[in-house]
């Protein structure tokens, strides 16, 4: 099993007939994703790359038994979507949208939780199992199918970290991008304790940045709970004070947040720390090979 | 996007907060001018948007008039991390009592608004949050519900026992909260928030920092000032869909993605030397906004050499060496320039650089000690 | 609280839902005025507070001026449920082509607001949801998010598929529940929305009920129509702080607690008679508040005898007791009085009456059977 | 065992030093309940009937260990109060204020429930388990200890029954009135099913009035889960529509709420339905005497 999407994901498209939302669709159909429904208000009847569209997520769920949804709406209409889609039942969301405000974010994120289901993003490139299905915008072709669970809050970062490893012929089980946001659905601990618990997943690689502190939390959550190995690698440790880098979550305020924070945080809690995405793939296979000497043993 | 404590103040002022007499002037006499109508000490604060400008000898206290022309003089002549002081506050100074902190942030991990209180005003709240964590007092506020009273009381409570001091308190914690909610704050802050002699509150210091995600909402806060706007080449590369930063290394660096452009920073420094500036040219970019990319960074003098690197997901290699070649022939280059270019179409778009003088490198690593040992030539 | 009509179209139209051309008038002259400034047929409805106008007959469609005045002067010489008519609107009639329902309310169930639509509107709401509850549309709204974009194109599309057609609807349901959320209402309807011959859509009629427990946040709405304020003892009793609502029957009620009074009516008819009121004197009523519900209930022309039922709690007996003999001292009191009181200082409170001519009962099943026997004679 | 309130009961009073607050403070002490704390806020220090007044729920219960809150603050204080309670983590919050405002409510309760306190009322008499506690504004002394659960809508018309209870020997395990308004903390059903699963309570009353849904629901949950015998007392048959009858609960709007479609609802399931608040002694004696018959069997 991967986490979060498998085979049996099934995905209805929110904002389908929009310039993001076809261009994605079919690349996601193209990596063999099964989108069985689009949602676009008052386009109900049309068909977008022969996939039906319909005015309401609660339409679509009903004619295609979606589970999974994926949003490429504007930002000002992504909350109103992310809630339309938690309101209709749907098991998980993937928002790809940038740009929703935080004051927004905080009550669709609690309203999501009350309805109990999960939410990956905004801001994220997406979830990929590989060989599986593909839900976002990354590029199928650089992934290859493994045990190795990615979780990230970047974009290319993870684009570049993923192809290191796949040229190093250590697969994915899944890939989760959690979006560069401030206030996101999902976070490190969220994904790291299903990887824990997923039986294919075998190694974790966690790629953090500055702001927040949502790396020291994971941190803490792997020394406590997790068995597997991970590698971390943390973005941002030349950026300055004050300065926003282009996410919005990427900014430091005060003390906290910073790289070398987040690196000394991961580093006390035993967990390897890589310098450059260009050698993740070298001291994962380092940590795996060490701990099959310790199954040896 | 911060705005100027002056332009807070307004906010508070307007919200009800009680705010010191204050005005605002750009220059030395000005300042002197306002001192002689106030008719007794002032504080003259330089109006920037960086924080630490207390350190920065930017804020001083003035009995007469002509101290003040003094202080003015001096502080309008100073940069104040790396922002020109162009105006300063000229503010009635009070007789201080007590010091209090107030703020309201959102809280990352919890996923909701945070309203902070402290008695120890007047200092950096970081500092108190390291030394005496015991000595913040924080409320996390229910989205569902928001900031209600018995909060604000149980803040202000914490802060004195003194039942109209409390009140007041309480009060003000309860326009800050629907500042920060108006204005779609990410920080709004009183420090300190001060009990003068006579037993009156008053907001010295205001600062307010707008979400750059809800700006859209306020058409009317656009006119305002914004730290990336105090860059000519920052404003111009905002004009052109660019995110950039300068910074004060000497590679340039032009990235898809911030998470990506800042681990290429990270190796530039981990191969010795510095980058000179932040650039993210965001996903699926045009040859012209490559292009534009590229005149951005050479417009910084301090550069010495230029490291692209491309991760072509949805951003596809062959137009950003469409836009790179282009900008090459047009701008007559003679700085080196490192271009690595991996995924989507990186054949064809490194076919296209082949008769450049680009150095094509093979992984981002490789391009960034080749940009660096360029730098150093 | 409920408003009028045409109030609650001024709402409507202050809130960008559009209305008919209308115009209210108290005299059939008027009436007949209005309709030759419109130069088309007209609808005249009485302005009245209570629902059912239209099964009384007064509402009526007007093809001529002359016919306009005809009606209004027949509808202004009405009473619908004993409410008099004072006003009537005059409103253009339109070319309809289909009739919608819109409304929300309170689910006290689900402890929310609950939006409804329906594609069949013009008629009671009630009868559609006995006759065919399948063409009622509900979505509850949660508190947290309260009604957003994707819940009204819900509610719309499943009246029309028509997209420019279900976008107005969303939209004039987005702005229902604004004046539903600003009012503080109990109900905000209506009923019909018509779509007119050259598809437009319009508020035929307009109901707005509003919360009397957030009366006080709206002192704007305080001088506005009020069912209760309609008949001046009910006026009266509101002013001196009882709950008195004035009905049909022949026994005046005096009691402590709505519950109670309820109880007390459902067994004075029980034995034969109708209530004249329902009257609760509230908890802890004081001797001047218990002789007011006396003097008001006396002032019913109707009452036969008076039924006071009370049951000491806060409240006490004795204080009451003194209440009722000052007031039958005072306003020489000619109709049977039966007096039952328990609880809190009964004795005394009997004690006091003892040489009235008041009679004293033992239970309220009791006394409601000696008030009703009394009446009769 | 009661339900809700016991002798364990520790109490908070809020509104402590107000008129209402402080004259029901000495009744509920008077009768025995353990009054521990009262918050009235700017009045910390002082001291009410010899209870200690705090500014803040949080803080009385830091001192006290109070698990139960009983609320007498005016109606544009009220909601506040209750939010503070249930912050506080006050397990049960009785609200005797009356006149909140619905959409006020709304939002209380979800938050209330949100943070799993129990909230009665507003609008409530308040809860009494003869002979045990006392926590709200009832006359204690017509009360008996005994074995009849009674819940009710309103204030005087329960005392009436309670009283009658009372005089045929037939002692209450505890009577909770759930307040008139139509936005309560607790319905009927709520509080039949903590009267089902006590073992002290044998019998059940329940005092409805005109207005909403809740004593249908009570019926059709009493005919589903409730085995001990219950009796049904229903006000307001001659009420007329669409006039307020005092409590902003009854009010009947349209078909729904009426008197006698409650009492159709209670006797279609069952349920025996007194005619007056002095029969309702008499007919549980003869259900309970069935009872005991069917038990002999």
């Amino acid at each position: 099993m991967s986490i979060l999407v498998c085979s049996d994901t099934r995905v209805v498209v929110q904002g389908i007939t929009g310039r993001e939302g076809s261009f994605h669709t079919a690349g996601m159909k193209e990596y063999g994703t099964k989108i069985v429904a689009g949602v676009t208000p008052g386009r109900e009847g049309e068909r977008v790359d022969g996939i039906p569209v319909y005015n309401t997520v609660k339409k679509a769920r009903q004619e295609s038994a979606a589970n999974t949804s994926v949003i490429y709406v504007p930002h000002q209409f992504a909350p109103d979507a992310i809630l339309e889609a938690a309101d209709a039942g749907v098991e998980l969301i993937v928002c790809i949208t940038e740009g929703i405000s935080t004051l927004d974010m905080i009550k669709v994120c609690c309203y999501v939780s009350i309805r109990g289901s999960r939410l990956i993003g905004p801001n994220s490139p997406g979830v990929i199992s590989p060989g599986k299905t593909k839900v976002g915008i990354m590029p199928g072709a650089i992934h290859k199918e493994g045990s190795v669970g990615v979780v990230s809050r970047s974009g290319t970062l993870t684009y570049e970290v993923v192809q290191n490893l796949s040229m190093s012929d250590l697969g994915q089980s899944t890939c989760v991008g959690i979006g560069g946001d401030s206030i996101i659905g999902s976070s490190f601990v969220d994904i790291l304790s299903l990887f824990e618990e997923d039986s294919e997943t075998q190694a974790i690689v966690l790629i953090g940045e500055i702001g927040g502190r949502d790396e020291e939390e994971a941190a803490a959550f792997i020394r406590e709970k997790v068995t597997k190995p991970v590698v971390a690698l943390v973005a941002g440790r030349c950026a300055p004070r004050e300065k926003r880098m282009g996410h919005a979550g990427a900014i430091i305020s005060g003390g906290e947040g910073t790289a070398d924070h987040k690196i000394k945080a991961f580093e006390e809690a035993s967990i390897s720390v890589a310098e450059s995405p260009g050698n993740v793939a070298q001291i994962l296979r380092a940590e795996l090979e060490q701990e099959g000497d310790r199954q040896n043993l | 996007m911060r705005i100027y404590e002056y332009q807070a103040h307004e906010v508070f002022s307007s919200h009800g907060i009680p705010t010191p007499q204050m005005e605002l002037t750009r220059t030395a006499r000005g300042a002197e001018e306002i001192a002689k109508r106030f008719a007794r000490p002032v504080a003259v604060k330089a109006q920037v948007l960086v924080g630490g400008r207390g350190r920065a000898g930017a804020v001083k206290i003035a009995q007469s008039p002509d101290e003040t022309h003094e202080a003015a003089s001096r502080i309008l002549s100073l940069h104040v991390k790396g922002e020109r002081v162009r105006e300063v506050l000229v503010q009635e100074a009070l007789q201080i009592k007590e010091e209090y902190y107030l703020g309201i942030t959102v809280d990352r991990s919890h996923r909701c608004p945070v309203v902070m209180a402290s008695p120890s005003g007047g200092v950096e709240i970081e500092e108190v949050a390291k030394l005496t964590p015991q000595r913040i007092f924080k409320k996390l506020i229910h989205p569902l519900v928001g900031f209600q009273n018995y909060q604000a009381r149980l803040l202000a409570f914490s802060l004195s026992r003194n039942k109209e001091r409390a009140t007041g308190i309480a009060d003000i914690l309860t326009s800050l909260f629907r500042i920060f909610e108006e204005l779609d704050c990410s920080l709004a802050e009183i420090n300190p928030l001060v009990i003068t002699e006579d037993e009156k509150l008053c907001a010295l210091d205001a600062k307010i920092v707008i979400d750059d995600n809800a700006l859209y909402r306020h058409p009317e806060l656009s006119s305002l000032g914004n730290i990336e706007a105090e860059d000519p080449l920052e404003v111009k590369a905002r004009q052109r869909g660019l995110s950039y930063v300068r910074l004060d290394g000497e590679i340039g660096c032009i990235v898809n993605g911030a998470g990506l452009a800042m681990a290429t920073m990270d190796l530039v420094k981990r191969y010795g030397s510095e980058p000179a500036n932040f650039l993210d040219i965001g996903g699926g970019a045009s040859k012209d906004r490559v292009s534009s990319a590229l005149d951005i960074v050479l417009s910084d003098r301090k550069v010495k050499a230029i490291l692209v690197n491309i991760f072509g997901g949805i951003t596809r290699c062959d137009v950003v060496a469409d836009g790179l070649k282009e900008a090459i022939t047009r701008m007559k280059l003679n700085l080196p320039l490192v271009i690595r270019l991996s995924g989507t179409n990186e054949d064809e778009g490194r076919a296209r650089l082949a008769h450049t003088k680009a150095i094509l490198a093979g992984s981002m690593d490789e391009a960034a000690r080749i940009a660096v040992r360029e730098a150093k030539k």
